[in-house]
């Protein structure tokens, strides 16, 4: 049984870390945002507005629950839960890291590891609509019915683009594995240019890489493809009857669905967790050295409080950042920590990229998404994955 | 519990799919749920394949479900378009009321 | 490879772009297409002729497998050998001249694009005939050209008795080539290959047949092919008819190339001819007796063209007694002399019907000799050499014919020696008729054009001069060396035969034009019957059409057509009816019970399939 | 242990068959639909069918049942009124259909013997590498046909639903 416990004591700390990490991503996205628009953002609930996610999670789940009037109850109590439960499903399959032995016990830096782990992302992101659908359906409110009829052919839609774009990296590394993935995107070209899918292969994937952050975009329901939730439109889209625990529910798999999709894109195009350069050029000290400026920062801003409560919680970060910067380096925690390092740097610049066109592109109308992913998304991503079989047969 | 099932567990289910599919489609009234009864009947089906291939140890019979599959796509395609196109012209979803051929 | 494809190519390309593009084009795109392809074929002929040398041996080229189906399996493949080299550059180099003339011919004519590409077409069909490799390249040609003679035939498709004449051609063909199909069947079942080559190694094997047996039996059949195609008898009939077309189609296909397609393929199956002496022998008498029914038909008629059209069916004749004879290379070198003369005459009869704007009858003409001189001489030297006058090309092939059927039965010979006689008559009468005494119509004779005379010009010399070409000794590879017996006074016989027959002419219808009529009169019914061309149309009309019309409109369309076919469909139909009417009553419309139907039905089967013990 | 999630998987998938079949409101029988086809899915998955597994999940659960779905949304279907019954069809149609699966049951335990079992994970020869080997060597003509089909569903789907072009 050995096994069992492991993989629930895996799964607790996933599954706690990711929904730690999808409430910080909102304090990311408020911040990022706020910067893009030249204003702080959060600052008041903790250091730079650092424990206000806390306070959200504290606000939404003491919030009283409302079920519309008229509304299918089982539905509307079923729909969040289904889009969480498929939100979390998916991130079961990703591998943060290579094979690793903690006291003698080998295991996955991941809850599974299938064979199929590709096709089972497209499984259950292809599900993820239901929860949106039936969640919209079930409000009995025309926003809500407008916002799920929206997604779910918006979905359906991009699924093909993505789908597509997901196997033209997959022709060349030859494997539905993500862990073999990431195997065969190891080593370097020129012992410096990293052979991962965005530039490697008979056929370098930037393009399907584009098609695939596209799609991924509208599988998210995320800006410039937010219809579904639409404000100027339909107030909230799908989830305007909702509120508390319900609509926390619809948040986190939403976000839980941005992380997961980016750590998708970080594995079949950017190499998972190997490094952006060779070891030999010391690229195991780039965390230590990262985590040293953040304490240097925090350390420096700590001798110049702005508020009262600075003088003492800027040195407290500024502390952890540096036993950070020591913990990569101690021998017995250095084999975990890096190849996690690089996988959460190479995901987390993915999210700043989802964050960043928010901050950034307006909204598609309706018959433009359409268009746009049946008539150019569709089509380019069939020839590139044409392209790239012929190339793959070829060599 | 036996650490092996029978295979005639299998067919069983899958009979019984089948005719819970067939039962819905004597006994409903909604295009749209006997349409779905259908899709259950097919599945029924599929199921007995991918036993057999498991039985016969050959990948052909999760190709005869993999084309089943495709057909059942192209049916609910070209078949939700007739239902929404009946839908248009009678305001009906009653299969009772669709009884002539003309429109 | 020589690329021996591209001879045939040439003119289809041709066809192609006339016959699709051909409205839009000017008539002088339309010449350069159409003459460009043909002596572009010519040129690739002479070319491809230069390259391969002396050709002792047949020279394949093998482009795809046709047809592979069992045991049936057959190329398309392209063969030169000496045989096929004379045919190529005969077909190629009177079809250039022909095309030539056609274009001062036809200038004023509608359809113009079409006539051309009907003409290329059939250069195509007609040089893939020639070409083929095998019995069914050679069939494929076969029908083409017969095809295209049918559409030239009806090229002038207003005139009914034009279509009539084209239909019956085609008619009259389907029974040849049925002869041929048959033929083709035992070859291939008994030798399991169409090719030329394996057929003809397999049967130079098998022992001479002196009873009737298989090779007869083939030789028989492709006899009959030869004289659909060849115009012999019984299946002459329509070559007169054909007469309908333009002229240079008279010349070109009936007169010159198609016609001795027959000819060319007994001489191609001397193989098989030669091995079944009984069917070799029909060959000589079928030729014989055409030539000389041709022969004395002709002598009575008045139109020009068909005076030259039975002239040609004459000819045929003499071929087939060459090649029954077993003389097939003096066949094959009057196929090519009779190609210069005739289509000579037939241009120069062109040429004087044009001058005379559409005159044909021969009593409608006469004096014409200063009115169109160029005309008058060529067609002089053309009637000179059917006549067979010394040392022009007539008196060469039909020489060596007559010295070859001399040795096969002196009889023959002396028939064939009046037949000769007839023939330098029936010629010298048209001529004479035509270019002496006085006007007799009422035309304002004119000069043809020099785009029609140049090849007039060349078709005279090569009429004179073309004996010269001693196809004979070039063909000694193919048919082996002819026995050299040169008897004087058999020469002398045949030169004599054909002088009296001119002098005939002469006398009859120049020094004293009464003759004719009052022997006319005095043979009375026997003329009428000759002139009626023994009422053979008739006989056939009653014999055979009448029978098959009447039968086929009262038992086949009155009764089996009316009253089984129709009753048997609209009986399915009413009963059908009657139990649609009764079954009728389960439509009700309702998905659910056809669903409940659909549901039975599997549960009997399965309780059927339980009760006759299949689940064990 | 094979035993146990056979009957669960069974267990929801015969549940949803029957809620799917007594459920009055289309979109509840399309869910139950759904829960019918992914316990499926997980029973190819146990049975090797790792391609076939998630092409259920992705085919069927994920793009046909979102069209129903769609469709049901679109055209705001209603829960289906009760009236009577025709009632001939259930006279007939529910013998029949007893009947029909006894005969099968009957079937399949004449013809398929007892010791025919199914061990989970026993043959994993459905995997994406080999199934794709098949189906495009041997069965490449009727993958190429059905890519034809579908063209003509596309093509049937477009011109049935498309507005009137008066």
């Amino acid at each position: 049984m050995n096994f069992f416990l492991l993989t629930v004591l895996k799964a607790v700390i996933i599954i706690f870390v990711l929904l730690t990490f999808c409430a910080y991503l909102t304090w990311i996205e408020r911040k990022v945002l706020a910067h893009i628009q030249l204003r702080p953002g959060p600052y008041r609930v903790g250091p730079h507005g650092l424990l206000q996610p806390l306070s959200d999670v504290v606000k939404l789940i003491t919030k009283e629950g409302v079920i519309p009037a008229n509304a299918n109850k089982v539905f509307y109590v079923l729909a969040p839960f289904l889009a969480v439960a498929t939100a979390l499903l998916s991130i079961s399959v990703i591998p943060f890291g290579p094979e690793i032995e903690i006291f003698g016990i080998k295991t996955q830096m991941g809850l599974a590891d299938l064979n199929a782990s590709a096709l089972l992302i497209l499984a259950i992101s292809s599900l993820g609509v239901y929860g949106i659908a039936i969640g919209g359906w079930a409000s009995n409110s025309k926003y809500s019915l407008l916002g799920g009829l929206r997604s779910s052919a918006q979905m359906i839609s991009y699924e093909l683009p993505m789908a597509l774009a997901i196997a033209a990296p997959l022709l060349i590394v030859n494997t539905l594995s993500f862990r073999e993935m990431v195997a065969a995107q190891s080593g370097y070209w020129l012992g410096f240019i990293p052979k991962w899918n965005v530039f490697a292969g008979p056929f370098p994937q930037i393009f399907s890489f584009l098609f695939f952050l596209t799609a991924a975009f509208a599988e998210t329901n995320r800006v410039p493809f937010d219809l579904p939730e639409a404000e100027s439109e339909l107030v909230a889209g799908f989830h305007t009857e909702y509120s508390s625990v319900n609509f926390a529910a619809f948040f986190t798999a939403e976000y839980a669905n941005i992380v997961t999709i980016c750590c998708v894109a970080t594995l079949l195009f950017l190499g998972g967790w190997t490094p952006l350069w060779p070891a030999a050029y010391g690229s195991d000290y780039v965390p230590s050295v990262a985590f040293l400026a953040v304490a240097a920062v925090m350390l420096y801003h700590a001798t110049q409080p702005l508020r009262f409560w600075d003088k003492y919680t800027y040195p407290v970060f500024g502390l952890i950042a540096l036993v950070f910067a020591g913990a990569f380096q101690v021998p017995l925690l250095k084999p975990i920590l890096i190849p996690l390092f690089w996988f959460a740097a190479k995901t987390l610049s993915l999210i700043f990229v989802f964050i960043w066109i928010r901050g950034t592109l307006p909204r598609f109308r309706y018959d433009q998404l359409m268009k746009f992913a049946w008539t150019f998304l569709f089509p380019v991503a069939l020839v590139n994955l044409l392209i790239t079989g012929l190339l793959v047969a070829l060599t | 519990m036996p650490a092996t099932v029978p295979l005639a567990w299998f067919l069983i289910l899958s009979a019984v799919l089948f005719s819970i599919g067939a039962a819905g489609f004597l006994l409903r009234r909604s295009i749209l749920t006997v349409f779905m009864c259908i899709e259950l009947m097919l599945n029924a089906v599929n199921l007995s394949f991918i036993s057999f291939a498991h039985r016969w140890k050959a990948v052909d019979g999760h190709i005869f479900s993999f084309f089943v599959m495709v057909v059942a796509a192209a049916e609910a395609a070209v078949g939700l378009a007739i239902i929404l196109t009946v839908f248009k012209n009678r305001n009906t979803l009653e299969i009772d009321e669709v009884s002539s051929l003309k429109l | 490879m020589h690329q021996l494809w591209l001879i045939p190519v040439f003119p289809l390309a041709g066809f192609l772009i006339n016959g699709l593009a051909g409205r839009r084009l000017s008539k002088t795109v339309t010449n350069v297409i159409a003459i460009g392809s043909v002596l572009l074929s010519f040129l690739w002929v002479v070319k491809t002729l230069m390259a391969l040398g002396p050709l002792e041996e047949a020279y394949v080229e093998h482009y795809f497998n046709w047809i592979s189906s069992g045991p049936l399996n057959i190329g398309f493949d392209f063969a030169v050998d000496r045989l096929t080299a004379v045919m190529l550059l005969v077909v190629t180099g009177i079809g250039s001249l022909i095309h030539i003339y056609a274009i001062g011919y036809m200038s004023h004519e509608g359809g113009y694009y079409r006539f051309f590409a009907y003409l290329n077409l059939f250069m195509f069909f007609m040089l893939t005939l020639v070409l083929g490799a095998n019995f069914l390249v050679l069939f494929v040609g076969w029908e083409g050209v017969g095809l295209c003679s049918y559409l030239l035939i009806g090229f002038y498709f207003l005139k009914k008795s034009a279509n009539d004449a084209g239909k019956k051609a085609f008619v009259v063909n389907r029974v040849g080539d049925f002869g041929f199909s048959l033929a083709m069947f035992l070859l291939f079942v008994h030798f399991g290959s169409l090719d030329f080559k394996t057929v003809f190694s397999k049967v130079a094997e098998m022992p001479q047949e002196t009873s009737f047996g298989l090779l007869t039996g083939i030789g028989i059949l492709l006899m009959v092919g030869a004289a659909g195609k060849s115009a012999q008898i019984p299946l002459y009939v329509w070559l007169p008819d054909a007469m309908e077309g333009p002229t240079p189609v008279s010349a070109l296909i009936h007169a010159a190339t198609m016609v001795t397609a027959g000819v060319y393929m007994v001489a191609r199956s001397f193989v098989i001819y030669e091995h079944a002496p009984i069917a070799r022998e029909i060959v000589a008498i079928i030729g014989l007796l055409t030539a000389v029914m041709a022969a004395t038909i002709g002598m009575t008629q008045f139109d020009i063209k068909k005076v030259y059209a039975y002239s040609t069916v004459s000819q045929l004749g003499y071929m087939f007694l060459a090649c029954g004879v077993g003389s097939y290379a003096s066949g094959v070198y009057h196929i090519m002399t009779h190609a210069f003369f005739k289509a000579l005459l037939f241009l120069g009869a062109g040429s004087v019907i044009h001058a005379l704007s559409g005159e044909q009858d021969l009593r409608q003409m006469g004096g014409l000799r200063s009115k169109i001189p160029m005309t008058f001489l060529t067609l002089l030297c053309a009637s000179l050499a059917i006549a067979g006058f010394p040392f022009t090309s007539g008196f060469m092939s039909k020489d060596a014919i007559l010295l070859a059927v001399h040795e096969h039965s002196p009889l023959m010979f002396w028939i064939g020696v009046i037949t000769s006689a007839m023939t330098a008559f029936y010629v010298w009468r048209a001529l004479f008729l035509c270019f002496f005494g006085k006007e007799r119509g009422h035309h304002h004779p004119h000069e043809s054009p020099l785009v029609m005379l140049m090849p007039l010009g060349v078709l005279a010399l090569l009429s004179l001069a073309g004996g010269y070409f001693n196809i004979p000794h070039w063909l000694e590879p193919i048919f082996g060396r002819p026995h050299e017996e040169h008897d004087t006074a058999l020469v002398a016989v045949s030169v004599g035969a054909g002088l009296l027959g001119i002098f005939l002419a002469w006398l009859f219808y120049v020094v004293k034009p009464g003759i004719p009529d009052s022997i006319a009169n005095a043979l009375g019914s026997v003329y009428r019957l000759v002139y009626n061309k023994y009422l053979v149309d008739e006989l056939y009309d009653a014999t055979i059409v009448h029978p098959i019309r009447d039968g086929s409109t009262t038992v086949l369309w009155k009764g089996v057509d009316v009253g089984v076919i129709d009753g048997v469909a609209n009986g399915v139909g009413t009963t059908a009816r009657g139990i649609g009417g009764i079954l009728r009553r389960m439509q009700s419309g309702n998905i659910r019970a056809y669903a409940a139907w659909v549901l039975a039905g599997a549960v009997l089967v399965l309780g059927a399939i339980t009760v006759m013990g299949g689940a064990k | 242990m094979d035993g146990l999630i056979f009957l669960t998987c069974a267990f929801i998938a015969v549940a949803c068959a029957t809620n799917l079949v007594l459920q009055t409101h289309p979109i509840s029988s399309a869910i139950s639909l759904v829960g019918v086809m992914v316990s499926l899915a997980v029973l190819y998955l146990l049975l090797g069918g790792e391609f076939i597994g998630f092409a259920q999940l992705i085919v069927y659960a994920g793009a046909i049942m979102v069209l129903f779905v769609f469709v049901i949304m679109l055209l705001n279907a209603g829960a289906e009124r009760q009236y009577k019954r025709s009632v001939w069809v259930t006279v007939l149609g529910v013998p029949l259909l007893f009947g029909f699966l006894g005969l099968v049951a009957y079937f399949i335990q004449s013809r398929v013997p007892a010791t025919d079992t199914v061990k989970f994970g026993a043959w994993t020869g459905g995997s994406a590498r080999d199934f794709g080997r098949v189906l495009f060597s041997t069965y490449l003509l009727p993958f190429e046909v059905t890519s034809i089909l579908i063209l003509i569903a596309i093509v049937g789907a477009i011109v049935l639903a498309q507005k009137e072009i008066d």
